[in-house]
């Protein structure tokens, strides 16, 4: 076990030093460097700014010494100071992982209590009414866009009926709530946010689950199952369901970047202070070390849950020993 | 007289870690069927493909015509691939799903331009003439196809470059019992008919016994015996070979 | 009489491939059931206890009389009292054949009947059947054990309910040379101490020749010849029989052409008028185009569907098989 | 190829002739202000009404058309050269050539694909051509994993080393036989690609930071409507709709093209 989990941390190590020299080489994709840009574009970023820019990155020194001592001080998470408002890039980044990863964490639970069901379900019933009416709704799942979902719901639920608030995750009187309601009001305002992350993961999840079942039900342990006389129940339910659960486990680690990504458009949108949100102010305000930071940081959440999906995988599949 | 001399071929598979060729030395002589019988996982089908340099050989040489296959350039290796020909087993995984059946054998001229552009048809169906085949099968798939129906394009393709050699890796082994013999049938007139050499590769000591003179019993990458019919058969010397026989159920 | 199959006709994938069958198997009888690939014998195989996965195919026709009660008619809940118990199964492939993520004791405790006290008799079981070294090991999965290894554990999950009737389908392909020598004489062990019924479903002559007590030979769907092994083997009265015995490798028959069977297996769609095996048949006549021949006596239990039965046994220079 | 597929290629087709034909479909120029009616519903002169400009929303959506098919077309072009290139060679090559080009893929799996292009706009104009190469230059990755799976069960078929037995040479076979027996899973992956790539276009102009104004794309129309939310529903109903049915029939599509193969 020690080796096998030796063996991903190396192999951790690659990654994470090759996003850095991806984030890195973002940085000087720009042909000229980002502070010439910067004056001919965007009138905004005083001359000012464009030094604290050459300051940061060393603008002079050749690239492998920038990227070694921008290297270094990613090693102590010091990714710079936000033009926006000189505050540490870090401290602002951590201010905002919690939202996100808490919409995030609930979309993925959504995900999987209602998306498996659906398809366990529409696979069991393959060709059913029940089925072909599944199939429709997740197509619809996979195709509807977030940021118009996002625009439906607020403005029917937010903005005409008035029973969910739609920016936030406070009221304005939050500070008098006790405990209770406080916790109430965070999860009023979440609900929009949750539901409308998860409707897409919903539909990959339970169009995967379905497949995955059906492949299952096909193979010859299950005509073994039947042959031996267990009920119809203990055959889909005992030996397939497990079988069919192997592959989710991988696909949750997959969709991680996909939720990350997706929250800039629905915190922006329902105005939640979460990572996707600093992220698309950042880039309109060309607002550069935060940039970086909330890349690598991003890069680095996905990392962990795909390691989380690779061990959670071999911890399930007895075939695969941790050698 | 000599067609083939092989010494000490290794060849080992870092991902099994086992060793699937352990020195394999023996020679071909023109016009034998020579058997290789062994059971699965004993080195057969690779040391089938390392002859004819489909996988590379860890070390030990091949000499044909005076040359080692081994040490030749790519660009000799590929004309010489003219005289040395392989059937495959499974008659579904060696045809190209995509190729109609007679782009299958034209494929073979295009590459050696034996044949000219001009009777390159004709020449095509009078090959699937010669396995049992004939012109309706030209714009068929390999799908529509029957096991033995594609094992016979197999044979047609190996005999379009009009070898002196050909390598049988277990080419009835997953056919039925009655279309293995129409095709045993087939290898044995085409071997008369084109004074073929065959290496015959397989399994079935009932299949090896009624169609080879010489036969190797291979276990885990070695040669463990091998000798005339009468020898392996009449008086094997190894145990393995007496189990093999033993647990062929011979007539 | 065991096992009566009457009139058997079942459909698969829209084709009627099992055209009428009858087979009688009797208690401690070991039956052969021949046939080339897609002659329908894995079908009449699984109609005995209905395993015929529904969306592909239904039983049209006839009965199965199993203990005088026609397994067809029965409700799911008393076909699963003989599923596993009175009738169970040994398929080709014991890797696929057996779950991947479940042990070896757990799929054999799943198939006894009485379920107090498990270890002990599983302990008996996996001796029964050589598997005495992972006696106790409750942890072994599948993918840890070798092919013929893999094959004992499915014989094994069989027999846990000491059934009256094993359907094994081509047990042996599968399984290396050796092995299969061994499986066959476990198998042949276990009839004789558990004075079992057995239905050998194979493609191979030679093997079926050696253990079967009756063989029953099908073609294009329904049985072209049944008799006593010796009767067949000694004197073959239907020219597919006569084929495929000739198309053995046989060592008296070196290196000289083989009597083999012209032209390919029919396709169930295009099946010809009257006899089925006319366009292959080296003995017929304009009178076998006219009806399919009903199976005639050839001698005390042993008949055949050949209206020219008389002629064609002299046929030249067709060896005899020893029983 | 069942109901559902043939509905989907039907939207794909509508599309495509909408895009193509735009200027003959559009009554009005695009970009056409009327400070008369802005904001007016849907009406026989204006079919899908006029935005806060008073510009006709019918003939910016037809327009809009052309500019979402092409990123999608184009965005999905460039990720399939570069996937069905660097697959192939990872699978048919293999050994370090394989390890250097999967960890590599590892790498770019690992950024929020919406970071990174985002991350990447910031430093350049968002002019469309860009828009196209950064969405087409980050989601290559799935391509190559899927063509590089495909080849490497593919080489080991006996019918690939009976191709190397009769002398053709690796660029016949990877040429001749191994990409083309790939395509089948490729195209399906594509066919979603282009979805996909008309889902992040649509999104970055929805954010301001794709198509800018005005010209005219489904995603910055859809913008203006969100900032007339409440006064002017078909501002919103309309561009949604149309990225909705366009990415369905691409999804449909897909879909379809897998059964079949």
């Amino acid at each position: 076990m020690g080796k096998y989990i030796l063996k991903r941390i190396i192999g951790l190590v690659v990654l994470l030093l090759g996003i850095t020299i991806i984030t890195f080489s973002v940085i000087h994709i720009a042909p000229g460097k980002p502070t010439d840009l910067e004056a001919q574009f965007n009138p905004k970023v005083s001359m000012e700014a464009r030094e604290r820019i050459s300051h940061l990155y060393g603008l002079d020194k050749p690239l492998h010494i920038q990227y070694i001592a921008w290297l270094k001080r990613f090693a102590r998470f010091d990714f710079g100071i936000s033009f926006m408002d000189s505050r540490p890039v870090m401290q602002k980044i951590l201010e905002r992982i919690p939202v996100t990863l808490t919409i995030e964490l609930f979309s993925i639970i959504l995900i999987l209590l209602i998306g498996i069901p659906i398809g366990v379900s529409s696979a069991v019933k393959e060709g059913g009414f029940y089925d072909r009416f599944m199939t429709v709704f997740v197509f619809i799942g996979f195709a509807a866009p977030t940021f118009w979902l996002s625009l439906i719901l607020m403005d029917f639920i937010g903005v005409r009926w008035g029973i969910l608030p739609i920016s936030g995750i406070k009221s304005l009187e939050f500070e008098k709530f006790g405990i209770f309601e406080k916790i109430i009001d965070i999860a009023k305002h979440l609900t929009l946010p949750v539901l409308v992350s998860a409707f897409g993961g919903l539909a990959g999840i339970s169009r995967y689950m379905r497949s995955s079942m059906l492949h299952v039900l096909k193979q010859d342990y299950i005509r073994t199952a039947r042959a031996k006389g267990l009920t119809e129940k203990e055959v889909l339910y005992k030996h397939a369901l497990k079988n069919a659960l192997l592959p989710v486990v991988t696909i949750i680690g997959l969709s991680v970047p996909g939720l990350i990504g997706g929250s800039v458009i629905f915190e922006s949108i329902f105005s939640i202070p979460g990572m996707g949100r600093l992220f698309y102010e950042s880039v309109m305000a060309r607002d550069y070390p935060v940039i970086m930071g909330v890349l690598v940081i991003g890069a680095v959440l996905t990392l962990l849950g795909n390691l989380l999906a690779d061990i959670s995988y071999a911890a399930v599949d007895p075939r695969i020993k941790l050698e | 007289m000599e067609l083939l001399k092989i010494n000490n071929l290794y060849k080992t598979f870092k991902k099994h870690r086992v060793c699937a060729v352990d020195g394999a030395s023996f020679s071909i002589f023109k016009g034998e069927v020579l058997g290789l019988v062994g059971e699965s996982g004993c080195g057969k089908s690779t040391l089938a493909k390392l002859i004819l340099r489909l996988i590379d050989a860890d070390k030990g040489s091949i000499f044909y015509k005076g040359k080692d296959l081994l040490n030749i350039s790519r660009n000799d290796m590929r004309k010489t691939r003219k005289d040395l020909q392989i059937i495959f087993q499974d008659p579904y995984a060696s045809l190209d799903p995509r190729m109609k059946i007679g782009k299958v054998i034209e494929e073979v001229y295009d590459i050696h331009k034996n044949v000219s552009e001009r009777d390159r048809k004709s020449k095509t169906i009078e090959l699937l003439e010669t396995v049992g085949l004939g012109e309706t099968y030209l714009n068929r798939l390999p799908s529509e196809l029957s096991g033995g129906e594609r094992q016979r394009v197999g044979i047609a393709r190996a005999l379009a470059t009009d070898p002196e050699f050909i390598i049988c890796d277990e080419p009835v082994s997953s056919l039925d019992i009655s279309v293995q013999a129409q095709i045993l049938n087939l290898l044995i007139e085409l071997q008369k008919r084109k004074n073929l050499t065959y290496l015959f590769i397989s399994h079935d000591l009932g299949v090896i016994g009624s169609i080879c003179d010489r036969i190797m019993v291979m276990q885990s990458g070695r040669f463990i015996e091998s000798g005339s019919y009468e020898d392996i058969f009449k008086n094997p010397q190894c145990q393995y070979t007496r189990t093999l026989l033993e647990s062929a159920f011979l007539p | 009489m065991l096992l009566q199959i009457k009139d058997l006709k079942v459909n698969y994938a829209g084709l009627e491939i099992v055209r009428g069958i009858d087979l009688d198997v009797d208690k401690g009888e070991c039956c052969g059931l021949i046939g080339e690939s897609g002659c329908g014998k894995t079908t009449v195989g699984l109609s005995i206890t209905k395993l015929i996965p529904e969306r592909k195919g239904n039983i049209l026709a006839g009965e199965i009389l199993f203990e005088g009660r026609d397994t067809l008619k029965l409700t799911s809940e008393e076909l699963r009292g003989i599923r596993g118990k009175k009738i169970s199964y040994v398929f080709q492939e014991p890797f696929s054949s057996l779950n991947p993520v479940f042990t070896i004791y757990e799929q054999i405790r799943e198939s006894l009947e009485e379920k107090d006290n498990p270890d002990a008799r599983i302990a008996d079981i996996l001796k029964n059947v050589g598997l005495e070294k992972i006696i106790g090991r409750k942890n072994i999965y599948p993918h840890e054990l070798s092919g013929g290894m893999q094959q004992r554990a499915m014989i094994g999950m069989a027999i846990a309910s000491r059934p009256d009737l094993l359907v094994l389908d081509e047990p042996t392909t599968a399984l290396d040379v050796t092995v299969q020598r061994q499986i066959l004489e476990l198998i042949m062990e276990l009839k004789n101490k558990m004075n079992l019924a057995i239905i050998f479903i194979s493609h191979d002559l030679r093997i079926v020749f050696n253990i079967a007590d009756k063989i029953a030979i099908m073609y294009a769907g329904s049985i072209i010849e049944c008799g006593p092994k010796g009767k067949i083997a000694s004197n073959p009265a239907h020219p597919y029989t006569i084929g495929l015995i000739d198309s053995i490798p046989s060592l008296e028959h070196r290196k000289k052409l083989f009597n083999a069977i012209g032209g390919k297996a029919p396709l169930f769609s295009e099946l010809p008028q009257g006899c089925k095996f006319y366009p292959r048949c080296r003995f017929r006549i304009d009178k076998c185009l006219e009806k399919e021949p009903e199976l005639e006596n050839v001698s005390h239990g042993h008949v055949s569907r050949c209206i020219r039965i008389g002629d064609i046994v002299r046929a030249e220079n067709r060896h005899n098989l020893q029983a | 190829m069942n109901k559902l597929t043939w509905f989907g290629l039907g939207i794909v087709g509508f599309f495509i002739i909408v895009a193509i034909f735009a200027p003959m479909i559009a009554p009005y120029n695009p970009g056409q202000i009327d400070i008369e009616n802005i904001l007016t519903p849907p009406s026989s002169s204006h079919i899908f009404g006029t935005d806060s400009l008073g510009r006709d929303l019918f003939s910016r959506m037809v327009y809009g058309a052309r500019i979402s098919l092409m990123v999608g077309f184009i965005a999905v072009g460039i990720a399939a050269i570069i996937g069905i290139a660097l697959g192939a060679i990872a699978g048919y090559y293999g050994k370090w050539v394989d390890a250097i080009i999967m960890r590599f893929i590892d790498i770019m799996l690992c950024f929020p694909t919406f970071f990174l292009i985002l991350a990447v706009i910031a430093l350049l104009e968002p002019s469309i051509i860009n828009i196209m190469v950064i969405i087409g230059a980050t989601s290559w990755m799935g391509i190559a994993r899927l063509m590089r799976a495909e080849i490497l069960s593919l080489k080991e078929r006996d019918f690939i080393y009976a191709e190397r037995a009769i002398g053709a040479s690796d660029l016949r076979i990877i040429a001749r036989h191994l990409i083309p027996n790939a395509m089948a899973p490729v195209l399906v992956s594509i066919t979603l690609g282009i979805a996909g790539a008309i889902l992040v276009e649509s999104g970055l102009s929805f954010l301001g930071i794709g198509v800018q104004p005005p010209t005219p794309s489904w995603g910055n129309i859809l913008s203006e409507g969100k900032a007339v939310m409440g006064a002017g529903w078909w501002m919103m109903l309309f561009p949604g709709l149309a990225i909705f049915i366009t990415v369905l029939g691409y999804n449909l599509l897909g879909e379809g093209i897998r059964e079949n193969y």
